[in-house]
């Protein structure tokens, strides 16, 4: 076996662009993901996203599974934000099914969603300040999402996969006490945000890094398909709980937190605002759930032999990401006939990121892909 | 994977007996070492089983456990254990739950860009049977039929405390010497070659050339060459396995309009 | 051949003269062969699908007779009799307060077995009678062994008789 | 739940337009294929439905035929409009919308990927996400992922020490 | 670097705030795995006292995880629904949902809060649960099965009655049945375990039906039923129901209404289409065998059934004036109506079955003439003659067997209605002449006056629970743990029935010996006393030599498993050789059919037929 030749630099054609792989191997990617940019010196000038890393076939193999079945593959879809997807799902379901959700699981659900919600921007607190190089945040954050992961597991037997939300409900009642515990922790979430500000709302070269990376105007953000707090962030005050209500959002009252910039610091600030609205939610939800008794699940049928009524229906969600979408198909049998996924990165990581990074620099990749917050399950599935 | 190699292959045996027939100098296995050769291995284990470094590369959905394991809830930095962002430089290559198609062609460059000794963990049942996705086209099923795999851990996916407890008993493998997983690479390299064809077509390659290595590090052995390696040597020599490699630089400008 | 049925009133007067435990076992001996003659003579008569039964009947009562001329062929009578007597039995009526019929010509399943288990019971009645009325020793312990023996046989047939007339011989 | 009077102007300019409610703040309209563009032009330009949520693709084997749905969404009505429409199997072959919405350009090519329907005058048909998969677009109803992966894969044939006893008493695992 | 905005121009001390960070707990948790919560999905836990091995977790396992393991030393009994096999689990595949331990029929299977399992070997990842865990180390057990999370539908659907007040007085059928709305709800329920088909005597194709009628075909469900039951309108509604014993939902629920659901299939289908689906393969062609068959029960038109649908030639001999034996005969109709017997019925007669009634055996006709008219004979004259006490005074005209009553009823011959009644025995005869009496009495006196006594004591009574519970709704009263005594008569009239007080039945080891209390002693008043203990058959119509030549055995003939007696050309089966309810007769019924279907046909070497 002879060694391998390399082919004499000189015979390349001169140019003073080069193309580089970002990712799929590099930490300041989100997830299994990369980015094929060509540079012309240290600003890109042309960006090309290539996903499917991370392409299961989601939507294939869940028309191989009953109803029931799919509760457990749904959660997968997008690891660090996994409720909205279960919520959407069993919506989907319930809406071609024409199935009641008790009061209580309801509420049990919003409690869910807005825990999920105050995890993955914690998450992505974290991920952000990291692609920037400051990787305390980055501990700060996922230990005090560790400890929300601990309530997850106490709620629903397990810390990331809950598999807990289901057609017609909720899978179980909640524990005693762990509603207090929830509260113990939003308290100890609130002493700790002054500290995250500190390091790094308020920090000085953050806020020099982020105003200006990965600026989008609001027409831009609506022509583009952006939504969630990358579209908040431009300004536009749409948010799927307050434009499609579903559950008990109605009942729930919390203000929408817009910012002008629409740049990567506007959509921290966004998120920052979110989770200070997502804990006065839990603790609107934590009271509502003192009062609110009763079942936590409807009647359902033997899974095994439950047929849909035919017939679709599309759930929209408000995921930490953005506006998740669930459209089911039956076709009155026991498995789903089709069921399409519109992940919110579906649009942020693919299409914007590749605007976004055109005549943006090369250290500021990472943190425009982290900052639109694009998770890449979402968008191979 | 158009014309796929033969279906199924038996695997030869593990245990090759030192001084194997190929060339090169033979495997040093432990009883003929030197005492002080043995020494310096053994310092050598100790002190690589204290620093070992996890390549940073969320391969599946399990990745999410990583960032608790290795922040300060978990930390694993208490036994030396950091994440590093290159393959060179690396030496667990964790791979977190199902692997696509796509992910396990990089999965197979990173590893074989990693230097020896080196260890693979499988993270959760997607990489023992298949897992959740058994039935998906697009996932693989069996890690250990790609690359030698050291441990599995059970779960779906694995918390971060049971990821605690396999790099712990990795630490105890490697300071034991049992921890040679990575060899198998090399003396079985025609039936990972194999199973790699029978997804990727009997056209897929690797810029490394692992059967050199093989016999550089002298674990030639029966197994290392065989009919899959043909296949590929067949399919002509370095130059066109380069031209041909996954990513021609010229795939970007392709596409650019002027 | 005894007219069967009134054997049994002389019997009790004849073991109530005989002292010594051979005799004793002689005359029960004797009872019990002509059971066996009288189910044996008996099975000629009735028609083939009784005729297993009632066979089997002879049989049980030839079995008993070997049991008891075994026991009296032990020259230690006494000795073998302790260890005999320790079982435990108690005594249990009929299911359907059996009378002895009388047999007639072509006796049906139900009248033979009611037959068998009034005579069986009255065989125990009449040992443990005995045993009450004789002191205490080996004479005693033989009669009690023996009411013990016919009451075993009488909840054998009871459960012949529930399968056959009450569950319909399922 | 019945259809704003707004929308219904709009529907009825448009010839072989159905409408009916589908739920709350949900309107579904099955339009001919050739109509489509010209009601999502109407849509965003009268009626403020700028917002393409999602184009999905269901595949109708029985019939031979894709349907594609454009879930349109309107910040000012607050309403989701899904504009069902049927096109032929084979050669299915549709026109695309990304000069209406940016956004279908990710979905025609996702859709494209998956289920082989080429959208004319789409930005990009390539592959995006099965760059490494050389079968059948997979997700048509025609490709069986569970016979492909039987083909393709081995399973483990697990030997542990409980089954093996177990065998020798004459127990097994049962097929 | 653009001049900072002087808000976030910290001062020089800011970096000392981080001194607080001194006193602080460590974030870092000790490298000891902790404790799971309490709901914890870990590995899996199986009780193998509860797991009846019903393989309904294999079912739901949305990754193909779980095999059943076949396990010859565990306990297996049919009948209870027990197999002995346990779930084996594929920690290569499993997703930790619990879906296999929310749908677990039994509750059996659990989940641990161990999480941790390192190993090289992949074999190790192949586990057989138990109660010690995967590692043997008894961690406590984490997610189980609660009320809410149940996945199985335990409660039946309601079966719409007649209150007590509209039956109480008339014959009219007591169960409505299901319409099919409610039997697609209860076949929902149905988790195809087939633990059903391995109880039921004639192995019926319950999980099938079920799944048709389901799926609202009922026409396939009816031809799944005819697959091995000629009587679906009979067994719907008067079967013992050994499988809804055997049913895995009954572990912990009601079980699976199969016997109802039997009826609502056969009951949404048209007779004509019932037909025309039962005989979908009958044979084209004759074969030229004749078969007769003596008696036309449930056994002897099962096999006259599948015979003729063979292609032979069936004559049914019938002593009494309508076919249906006991079927007709012994149940009451408001619980079997005859019409409902007749469809069945005329289902058999389509077959080309022919039915010749009031004709005797040995007294229109004799066995030499069946033997001479035919290649086989078949005897299922089942036992329709009562069994007596033969307490004294049994013999009084007044003191009469339950199924000579029953008879009468049925064939509408009159007979003095007594006042008050007494009835001796536990059992479902029992208790039908009891209630129909009560009925009788109503129209006649208005008001009821039966007493049922019952060896029994209330809870290990013979009966089905129904019937005791409907019987008290309509006036007939219940006294356990009586065994009669005598019958007593002044003159030449009955006053009525002395009993005593029955300590108890069976002995330690489940055998019957009963024990009295001598002194415990009730005087029952009543004109009439009714004995329902028990029914024998008569077998004389065989003739002597006949009667020598056959082998008996305790009493009755003796068969081969398939039904055939020692003399070649005789079959025999139902009641006469084996009982003791309806679906057993017919089970004998086809083991009889293909016997002399095999015999006919000469596949069994010809032994000299006549």
């Amino acid at each position: 076996m002879t060694t391998p030749q390399v082919p004499d630099p000189a015979t390349l054609a001169p140019s003073e662009e080069y193309d580089l792989y970002f990712g799929p191997n590099h930490p300041g990617i989100e997830g299994n993901y990369s980015v094929r940019v060509r540079l012309k010196g240290d600003v890109i000038c042309q960006a090309v996203a290539d996903g499917g890393y991370l392409h299961r076939g989601f939507e294939k193999i869940m028309e191989d599974r009953l109803w029931v079945q799919n509760i457990a593959l749904v959660p997968r879809i997008c690891v660090p934000d996994p409720v909205p997807m279960e919520e959407s799902y069993a919506r989907a379901v319930e809406m071609i099914g024409g199935l009641e959700v008790p009061l209580r699981a309801q509420w049990i659900r919003v409690l869910m969603l807005e825990l999920s919600r105050i995890c993955a921007h914690l998450f992505t607190f974290g991920g952000n300040a990291a692609t920037i190089g400051l990787y305390t945040n980055m501990f700060w954050g996922v230990t005090m999402r560790d400890l929300f992961l601990d309530i997850f597991e106490e709620i629903t037997g397990a810390r990331i996969y809950h598999i807990y939300i289901t057609p017609g409900g909720v899978r179980r009642d909640l524990p005693e006490g762990v509603l207090e515990r929830i509260e113990a922790l939003l308290v100890e979430l609130e002493e700790r945000m002054p500290q995250f500000e500190d390091l790094f709302f308020n920090n000085a070269v953050v806020i020099d890094r982020a105003t200006g990376t990965g600026r989008m105007s609001a027409e831009e953000a609506l022509a583009w398909g952006v939504t969630g707090p990358n579209l908040r962030a431009t300004g536009v005050a749409s948010d799927v709980r307050r434009d499609d209500p579903y559950l008990v959002y109605p009942q729930v009252d919390f203000d929408i937190v817009t910012e002008t910039g629409g740049d990567a610091l506007a959509r921290m600030m966004v998120r920052k605002g979110e989770v200070v609205q997502a804990v006065k939610i839990v603790r609107q939800a934590i009271a509502a759930l003192r009062k609110v008794g009763g079942p936590v699940r409807c009647e359902l049928p033997n899974p095994l032999a439950w047929d849909l009524p035919a017939g679709d229906a599309y759930a929209r969600t408000e995921s930490s990401k953005g506006e998740l979408g669930f459209y089911i198909v039956s076709n009155g049998g026991p498995r789903p006939y089709r069921v399409h996924v519109r992940g919110a990165s579906s649009m942020h990581a693919v299409q914007v990121l590749e605007k976004l990074l055109v005549g943006s620099r090369i250290e500021d990749v990472a943190q425009i892909m982290f900052s639109l917050d694009a998770c890449p399950p979402e968008v191979d599935r | 994977m158009t014309d796929k190699p033969l279906k199924s292959h038996v695997r030869p045996p593990q245990d090759t007996m030192p001084g194997g027939a190929g060339q090169g100098c033979p495997a040093p296995d432990a009883q003929t070492r030197s005492i002080w050769r043995r020494i310096m291995d053994d310092f050598a284990d100790h002190c690589r089983a204290r620093s070992l470094f996890v390549l940073h590369y969320c391969t599946g959905c399990g990745a999410i456990e990583l960032p608790p394991t290795i922040t300060s809830r978990f930390d694993m930095e208490r036994v030396g254990i950091t994440p590093m962002v290159t393959p060179r430089q690396a030496d667990i290559l964790l791979i977190t739950g199902y692997l696509s198609l796509k992910t396990l062609k990089r999965v197979i460059l990173s590893y074989e860009q990693m230097q020896g000794p080196k260890y693979v963990l499988g993270f959760g049942s997607c990489t023992i049977n298949g897992g959740m996705y058994w039935n998906s086209y697009a996932t693989m099923k069996r890690l250990d039929q790609y690359i030698p795999t050291d441990l599995f851990i059970a779960g779906c996916m694995p918390r971060p405390e049971a990821v605690q407890q396999v790099l712990l008993k990795l630490i105890e493998d490697i300071d034991a010497g049992r921890a040679n997983a990575w060899q198998d690479y090399y003396r079985n390299y025609d039936f990972y070659l194999g199973n790699q064809q029978r997804l990727f077509g009997a056209g897929w390659n690797t810029p490394t050339d692992v059967i050199g290595e093989a016999r550089h590090y002298g674990y030639y052995g029966p197994g290392t060459e065989g009919e899959h390696t043909r296949l590929l040597a067949e399919g002509g020599g370095s130059a066109a396995r380069l031209a041909h490699a996954e990513y021609p630089s010229t795939a970007l400008t392709g596409r650019i309009k002027s | 051949m005894p007219r069967h049925g009134e054997g049994h009133e002389s019997a009790h007067d004849k073991l109530k003269r005989a002292q010594t435990l051979e005799e004793i076992l002689e005359t029960a001996l004797g009872f019990e062969a002509t059971a066996r003659d009288f189910y044996a003579e008996l099975a000629g008569r009735v028609s083939k699908p009784l005729r297993e039964l009632v066979e089997e009947l002879a049989e049980e009562e030839k079995e008993h007779y070997r049991l008891f001329s075994e026991l009296k062929a032990n020259p230690d009578i006494a000795g073998a009799l302790k260890e005999l007597v320790e079982r435990p039995a108690e005594d249990h009526r009929f299911s359907d307060f059996i009378q002895k019929p009388d047999l007639g010509e072509a006796p049906d399943d139900q009248a033979i077995l009611q037959y068998a288990l009034a005579r069986e019971d009255a065989a125990a009645k009449q040992y443990a009678a005995l045993a009450q009325s004789t002191p205490e020793g080996p004479v005693r312990d033989l009669f009690t062994h023996l009411a013990k023996e016919e009451l075993a046989h009488k909840a054998e047939l009871e459960k012949r008789y529930y399968e056959i007339v009450h569950s319909g011989g399922v | 739940m019945s259809i704003p009077a707004r929308l219904n102007e709009v529907l009825n300019e448009l010839p072989a337009i159905q409408a009916r409610p589908a739920g709350a703040r949900r309107v579904r309209v099955d339009v001919a294929p050739q109509g489509l563009p010209a009601l999502l032009e109407l849509l965003k330009g009268r009626l403020g439905f700028i917002h393409l949520s999602a184009i999905s693709c269901v595949d109708w084997i029985e019939d031979g035929q894709f349907e594609l749905v454009y879930h349109v969404w309107s910040h000012e009505m607050k309403l989701l409009v899904s504009c069902h429409v049927r096109i032929a199997r084979e050669p299915g072959v549709y026109v695309s919308v990304h000069d209406i919405h940016e956004p279908a350009g990710f979905f025609e090519r996702d859709i494209h990927e998956m289920f082989g329907v080429h959208f004319d005058g789409a930005p990009s048909m390539e592959k995006f996400i099965l760059t490494s998969w050389e079968g059948p677009p997979p997700m048509r109803k025609d490709f069986n992922t569970r016979k492909h992966v039987e083909e393709t894969f081995e399973w483990v044939d697990y030997r542990p020490d409980w089954l093996k006893d177990i065998e020798r008493k004459g127990g097994g695992i049962e097929s | 670097m653009s001049d900072i905005a002087p808000k976030y121009k910290g001062s020089m001390l800011r970096p000392l705030k981080a001194l607080s960070f001194l006193f602080r707990e460590p974030a870092t948790l000790p490298m000891r795995p902790r404790p799971a919560a309490k709901v914890y999905r870990g590995f899996h836990l199986n009780d193998w006292e509860k797991c009846v091995g019903c393989a309904t977790c294999q079912q739901i396992c949305d990754n193909d995880a779980i095999r059943m393991v076949h396990i010859p030393a565990l306990p297996s009994d049919p009948a209870k629904g027990i197999r002995p096999r346990r779930p084996a689990i594929d920690y290569g595949r499993c997703c930790w949902c619990a879906l296999c331990v929310d749908i677990c029929p039994t509750g059996s299977l659990s989940m641990s809060r161990e999480y941790i399992h390192v190993s090289r070997d992949v074999d190790s990842y192949f586990i057989l649960p138990d109660e010690e865990g995967m590692h043997g180390v008894r961690y406590p057990q984490g997610w189980a099965k609660d009320e809410n999370a149940d996945l199985l539908d335990l409660k039946r659907q309601e079966m719409p009655e007649e209150p007590p007040q509209e039956r109480a007085d008339n014959f009219s059928e007591i169960c409505e049945g299901y319409d099919p709305q409610t039997a697609m709800l209860e076949a929902s329920r149905c988790i195809q375990c087939g633990m059903c088909h391995d109880a039921c005597p004639a192995h019926m194709h319950a999980p099938e039906y079920i799944r048709a009628i389901f799926e609202g075909d009922f026409e396939k469900s009816v031809a799944e039923i005819y697959r091995t039951n000629p009587f679906p309108q009979v067994c719907g509604r008067v079967c013992t129901h050994r499988c809804e014993t055997a049913c895995s939902i009954g572990k912990r629920g009601e079980p699976v209404a199969i016997r109802w659901l039997k009826r609502a299939a056969v009951d949404n289908v048209p007779q004509d289409r019932t037909i025309a689906i039962a005989l979908k393969d009958k044979a084209k062609t004759k074969t030229g065998k004749r078969v007769a068959i003596a008696g036309a029960g449930p056994a002897g038109l099962t096999a006259a059934f599948d015979l003729a649908k063979l292609g032979h030639e069936v004559t049914v001999y019938e002593e009494k004036p309508r076919p249906g034996g006991m079927m007709r005969y012994g149940i009451p109709e408001y619980r079997l109506p005859y019409e409902r017997i007749d469809a069945d019925i005329a289902v058999i007669e389509a077959a080309g079955v022919k039915i010749r009634c009031n004709t005797k055996l040995g007294r229109d006709v004799t066995m030499a003439q069946l033997k001479g008219q035919a290649d086989a004979v078949l005897l299922s004259t089942g036992l329709n003659k009562g069994r007596s006490t033969r307490i004294p005074g049994s013999d009084h005209p007044q003191v009469r067997a339950a199924v000579d009553l029953l008879a009468r009823i049925t064939l509408g011959e009159a007979f003095d209605i007594p006042a008050s009644a007494v009835v001796i025995g536990g059992g479902n005869v029992a208790f039908d002449i009891a209630r129909s009496l009560a009925r009788l009495q109503r129209r006649a006196f208005g008001k009821v006056e039966v007493t049922v006594l019952a060896l029994e004591e209330r809870d290990k009574m013979l009966a089905d629970e129904e019937e005791v519970i409907e019987s008290a709704q309509e006036g007939v009263k219940l006294i356990n743990g009586r065994g009669p005594k005598q019958v007593v008569i002044e003159g030449d009239a009955l006053k009525g029935l002395e009993t005593v007080k029955c300590l108890s039945i069976f002995d330690e080891q489940g055998r019957f010996h009963p024990r009295y209390d001598e002194t415990d002693v009730m005087f029952h008043p009543a004109q009439m006393v009714i004995e329902a203990i028990g029914q024998m058959s008569d077998v004389s119509f065989l003739g002597e030599d006949l009667t020598e030549q056959l082998e008996w055995s305790r009493g009755r003939i003796r068969i081969d498993e398939a039904g055939r007696t020692s003399v070649p050309w005789l079959w025999a089966a139902g009641d006469l050789v084996k009982g003791p309810d309806v679906i057993s007769a017919i089970a004998t019924g086809h083991a009889a059919a293909a016997s002399i279907h095999a015999a006919l046909m000469g596949e069994t070497e010809a032994r000299e037929a006549k």
